[in-house]
């Protein structure tokens, strides 16, 4: 069973890292933003599998926190990426 | 050893081990309170940890020069490999003394430039000028102390993150290109540092630097390490040709921060490289290796010299002039590990004169350049610029700032009686006995050189014009007293040779005894 | 009984690989960004999913699958919001 | 066949070719996806290595925090588009460096080809001290017991760099708030990631500050946790970014490291010294210790991400 | 090929690759990366020995673990300064020129 859980882990890691690629092409910066969500997501998928795999906790534990940052990596992305472009004709301190 | 582990030493805290955790848990505290207290208090907390810290240093030099005996203190009680061994030698107290005096004198004139008057709002040049201070001092004290080159790791990143806001502290954008240049060479240098801290503890099972001697054995492990680290440290202490962030960085720097990255910050990275060959892997230093090391110091003599010469602006002659300073400091490898058959020759310890002559130099470099700088702080203030060109008249206006200046160059130059000529001199001598006549021809064109960007300054400050010099600000006594005082001291070293010598020898690494014998 | 459970998760495990193999297709292959969008949410949804339900008989205790869940929905707020401000930020010129 | 070291491969591949990414990326913003999306594949590396502590550190400090920093600045930066001016080094630079990096490169690789046998390591005498210090965790014994005094003068780096940042302000924005996260806009999507994430994110960091002295966690991890929490709020403008020149920010910048000095200090009295903990009492020390870091890293580690103060901040 | 040396051959490649970036990379914020990423391959490097040294029930020697979780604290203060020094610069050289984008005088001073 652990074998098969740690294969399934690299099987979704390896799909998920061909989805980088979308990171290397763009075109857009949200299709970059895109696909590191999804490596995020492959990512907390392929913990879970590693935690049942050797049945620790502690490795739930950072699959929690894992979700949580990549979580929070978006919401910097957005509040960061986006927001600013679609703001930039309004006068902010930073710009000038 | 057979196991791959390093067995812990026979050794007990020392009776007054506790005041190496004082040397540098209280400027440690000092940057953590001052952050609370915040205006004013940040300065008073400097001015009492500086005596606090002067007494320290005093007290473990004084007990290691009687005793002739190193201190060694476990924290917490852990006795490496575990745990941390602070440890004090001669050469730990001879560089906590010059740590002190020169950051006691840059207390005393900073407060000039950073005192807050009674009731101001806190502001925030002084504030950071402080807690970096203090910053320094704890991290200066820790690669004294520290026996284990992790720590040692952590000490040094403690002098890059208190260096580096010192070089922005004005916020033009010329000192923040300066500060940025010179913080990617410092992570650059501690992370190569790093890499051969944990090829060691690979090879080895510990970090500690007495347990690591007695394992360490010539092999690539060894090798490999001992270069990554070494190129990181070189990085830090701004060896030619790794020099370049070193001008801009301590010419940007305020004049009380000037005299400490030039004074002391570089002489960390300078020591721990010291110790690493000589004290921990001294199987490893070879002919090749400490050649090259005293080659590159040659050719940051010349280099560096031949630029001060070029310079238009005083404080960025100094610190070219830092960069050929440092060269000497490595003619101490080649010349304090020559083999045996090269030295018995005159029947001495040419060594051991080396070794004392290049850390000579270095006390000497601190305290001279200490003064060099915060003496042309005085003039850029009194002036409003520092164009060498326009100097005339200067020896009139500021005569004791000027002889402070003046005897710190003597050092530079290595002109009796000064700490300089003494450093230079054995150097010399070591080198000719040893039959490394090279190095002996570099010290002297050096020498040559130095006095030529002295004279550049001298010529118009002392030229007997009738310009009356137009000063900007009155600059006060009591400050140029503090700057001469920190010159004089580089004057007196020259005097009383043997004293530290003494002191410098406990301790010393057994290498460069063991080869003379 | 241990094989029933083994199979169960073996079955919903590999489902959600193929979840998230066919978002990753969607990723690559979709023409424009809002459809890549949409294959990216079923990839989150489904083959997170799939895989902690396919975990939770592997767990042991009510926590350690609590646990799961709460990633699970973690990472739902997380895609929702991601989804919500990729479609906003894609749909504007720029 | 085993499909462990297939796994382990396919990480090694993946961070390899991520950091080349990184490096040659011509886009800044690109190559900072990549590098949050390197971080991650390091966390992943780290639970292979069996060192769960170092992964949640570097899920949460290596690859989050230091994300939200680098994020940040690229938006500032104004570096989304590719760059052509910026000048690029001639050939020979490029020879020289390729061959000193590959040099680099394959001394290390032929040293951990070759390894020490038996390898050299300290987990016996950790694990034997251990039940003196009545802590489970060995990681939490060395960091807080063994080389304390390493974790002191690191937090002692962490408000340097905080004071250094804050020396970058201006002179009249001196003491006054940073300028918050992300654009000054609000957002519905965002108020609400921001409203539902942190409780549950404050939840998660306290239990892993909790569980650290026993099992994998600390102050780090938590503290991180928590920063990114409070970064979340900010940005959702669900808070203000905090005025710095206040005694109650300095304070809590300050306590962490005040607390873990004073009880080091208490230690003189004992026969251990500096930083010992008498015996039987060495576990609740340490929590308090912990407790006390946590908060203050938590508020550092925000402070840092947040920069220096910016006038006019507030209208 | 024993997992360890696998991310050992990682460790190397990366300090490998960091190392060409610090060097040759024009942008000051990718140099800040590739600096970040040769700290991750000597961290990684850690990683390995304490993996190697796994004995009395640990999977790894704790010993290195906790210098790189130390050492990543460190890594990521350095990369908040060298940001912070890096952004202030550029609104310095902007303010300057009395333009938004600072023109690229030097690989040092420009921003992008």
């Amino acid at each position: 069973m652990a074998e098969f859980l740690i294969a399934m882990a690299g099987v979704v890691l390896a799909v998920v890292s061909v989805g980088l690629a979308r990171v290397l092409w763009g075109p857009a910066d949200a299709d970059r933003l895109m696909a590191a969500q999804l490596l995020g997501t492959g990512s907390v998928a392929a913990v879970l599998l590693l935690a049942a795999a050797v049945g620790s906790p502690a490795i739930v534990d950072a699959a929690v926190i894992l979700t949580l940052l990549a979580a929070f990596a978006i919401a910097a992305f957005v509040s960061s990426q986006f927001d600013s472009d679609a703001t930039a004709d309004l006068p902010r301190d930073q710009q000038q | 050893m057979l196991t791959g582990q390093a067995s812990t030493l026979p050794e007990t805290n020392s009776p007054i081990g506790f005041l190496l955790v004082l040397a540098i848990a209280l400027p440690a505290g000092g940057v953590a309170l001052s952050l609370l207290l915040g205006g004013r208090g940040a300065q008073r907390l400097a001015m009492a940890t500086m005596p606090l810290g002067v007494a320290v240093a005093l007290v473990v030099a004084g007990n290691i020069w009687r005793s002739g005996r190193s201190l060694t203190y476990l924290v917490g009680g852990w006795h490496p490999p575990l745990g941390i061994a602070l440890r004090a030698d001669g050469l730990s107290a001879v560089m906590l003394l010059t740590t002190a005096v020169v950051i006691g004198a840059v207390c005393l004139y900073a407060r000039g430039s950073f005192g807050l008057p009674a009731g101001a709002d806190e502001r925030r040049a002084p504030l950071v000028f402080w807690i970096m201070l203090m910053g320094v001092w704890s991290g200066l004290n820790a690669v004294w102390l520290a026996g284990d080159l992790f720590s040692l790791y952590v000490a040094l990143e403690l002098l890059t993150f208190s260096a580096v806001p010192l070089v922005s502290l004005d916020g033009s954008a010329a000192t923040l290109e300066a500060a940025l240049r010179y913080l990617l060479f410092a992570l650059i240098g501690s992370v190569l540092y790093l890499l051969g801290t944990a090829l060691l503890y690979g090879g080895y099972g510990t970090l500690d630097l007495v347990l690591l001697s007695h394992v360490i054995k010539p092999e690539p492990t060894a090798f490999i390490a001992a270069s990554l680290m070494t190129a990181g440290l070189l990085a830090k202490t701004a060896l030619f040709p790794l020099h370049l962030w070193l001008p801009p960085a301590h010419a940007g720097a305020p004049a009380g921060g000037s005299a400490l990255l030039s004074a002391l910050v570089v002489k960390g990275s300078f020591i721990l490289t010291v110790r690493l060959w000589f004290e921990a892997m001294p199987s490893l230093l070879h002919l090749g290796t400490s050649q090259l090391l005293g080659a590159l110091g040659a050719a940051a003599v010349l280099f560096g010299s031949v630029l001060a010469l070029r310079q238009a602006r005083l404080k960025l002659m100094i610190a070219y002039s830092t960069i050929a300073q440092i060269g000497y400091l490595f003619f101490l490898f080649p010349l304090a590990s020559a083999p045996a058959e090269a030295t018995s020759m005159f029947g001495d310890d040419w060594n051991g004169i080396a070794w004392t002559g290049g850390m000579m130099q270095l006390v000497a470099h601190a305290t001279a350049k200490a003064a060099m700088f915060m003496a042309a702080g005085l003039i850029a203030e009194a002036l409003g610029h520092d164009r060498i060109a326009e100097f005339a008249g200067l020896g009139r206006a500021l005569p004791v700032t000027m002889l402070a200046f003046g005897l710190g160059g003597m050092s530079l130059m290595g002109l009796p009686p000064s700490g300089g000529f003494v450093a230079k001199a054995m150097l010399l001598v070591a080198a000719m006995a040893e039959g490394q006549w090279w190095w002996a021809v570099v010290i002297l064109v050096g020498g040559l050189l130095a006095a030529g960007y002295m004279f550049r300054v001298f010529a118009p400050a002392l030229a007997a014009v009738d310009v009356t010099m137009r000063r900007r600000v009155v600059v006060p006594q009591s400050r140029q007293a503090v700057v001469l005082a920190l010159a004089i001291c580089a004057m007196l070293l020259g005097l009383m040779p043997l004293r530290p010598s003494q002191l410098l020898e406990v301790g010393r690494p057994a290498s460069v005894t063991a080869l003379t014998r | 009984m241990s094989v029933l459970r083994d199979l169960f998760t073996i079955v919903l495990v590999s489902a959600g690989a193929v979840f998230f193999l066919a978002g990753t297709a969607g990723l690559l292959r979709f023409p424009d960004p809002l459809t890549r969008l949409h294959a990216l949410t079923k990839a989150d949804n489904l083959g997170l999913g799939l895989i902690v339900i396919g975990l939770l008989p592997q767990a042991d205790g009510i926590l350690a699958g609590l646990k799961l869940v709460v990633v699970w929905l973690l990472a739902q707020l997380a895609g929702a919001a991601a989804t919500r401000l990729v479609a906003r930020a894609t749909g504007r010129p720029g | 066949m085993s499909v462990g070291p297939a796994l382990d491969a396919g990480l090694a591949l993946l961070a390899s070719a991520l950091a080349v990414w990184v490096v040659l990326a011509r886009q800044a913003f690109g190559a900072v996806v990549g590098f949050v999306a390197f971080g991650l594949v390091l966390s992943l590396a780290w639970l292979r290595l069996g060192a769960v502590d170092v992964a949640l550190t570097e899920a949460a400090i290596g690859s989050g925090v230091t994300g939200a920093v680098l994020l940040a600045a690229v938006t500032r930066l104004h570096c989304a588009r590719p760059v052509v001016a910026a000048a690029r080094c001639g050939r020979r630079t490029r020879a020289i460096s390729i061959a000193s990096a590959g040099l680099v490169s394959a001394g290390l690789a032929a040293l951990v080809l070759s390894p020490t046998d038996p390898a050299p390591t300290l987990a016996p005498q950790a694990a034997a001290a251990l039940p003196e210090l009545g802590v489970g965790n060995a990681i939490t014994g060395i960091l807080l017991a063994y080389r304390s005094v390493d974790t002191l003068l690191e937090k002692i780096v962490l408000l340097l760099a905080l004071a250094g940042i804050w020396s970058l302000a201006r002179d009249g924005a001196w003491g006054d708030r940073p300028a918050p996260p992300g654009s000054g806009r609000r957002d519905g999507t965002l108020t609400l990631l921001g409203q539902v994430l942190p409780p549950l994110g404050i939840v998660a960091g306290i239990y892993i500050v909790w569980v650290g002295a026993d099992a994998p966690g600390g102050a780090f991890q938590g503290g991180a946790i928590l920063a990114a929490m409070w970064i979340l709020a900010l940005m959702a403008r669900l808070a203000d970014p905090p005025v710095v020149g206040r005694i109650g920010v300095r304070l809590a910048v300050g306590i962490g490291p005040i607390v873990f000095l004073a009880i080091g200090f208490a230690g003189f009295a004992l026969p251990g010294g500096f930083l010992s903990y008498p015996a039987g009492f060495a576990k609740p020390l340490i929590i308090v210790i912990e407790v006390a870091l946590t908060f203050s890293i938590a508020v550092v580690l925000g402070l840092l991400v947040l920069g220096p103060s910016a006038r006019g901040t507030q209208r | 090929m024993s997992d360890a040396a696998l991310y050992g051959l990682c460790s190397a490649v990366l300090v490998g690759v960091g190392l060409y970036g610090t060097i040759v990379q024009p942008q000051p914020l990718q140099k800040i990366l590739a600096f970040n990423i040769v700290g991750s391959g000597t961290f990684l490097l850690f990683g390995v020995i304490a993996r190697r040294g796994a004995a009395a029930d640990m999977g790894g020697d704790p010993v290195p673990q906790a210098m790189v979780i130390t050492g990543l604290v460190v890594a990521f203060s350095a990369t908040a300064l060298a940001v912070a020094l890096l952004l202030r610069l550029h609104d310095e050289a902007g303010r300057a020129d009395d333009a938004p984008t600072p023109p690229a005088t030097d690989d040092e001073t420009s921003g992008c």
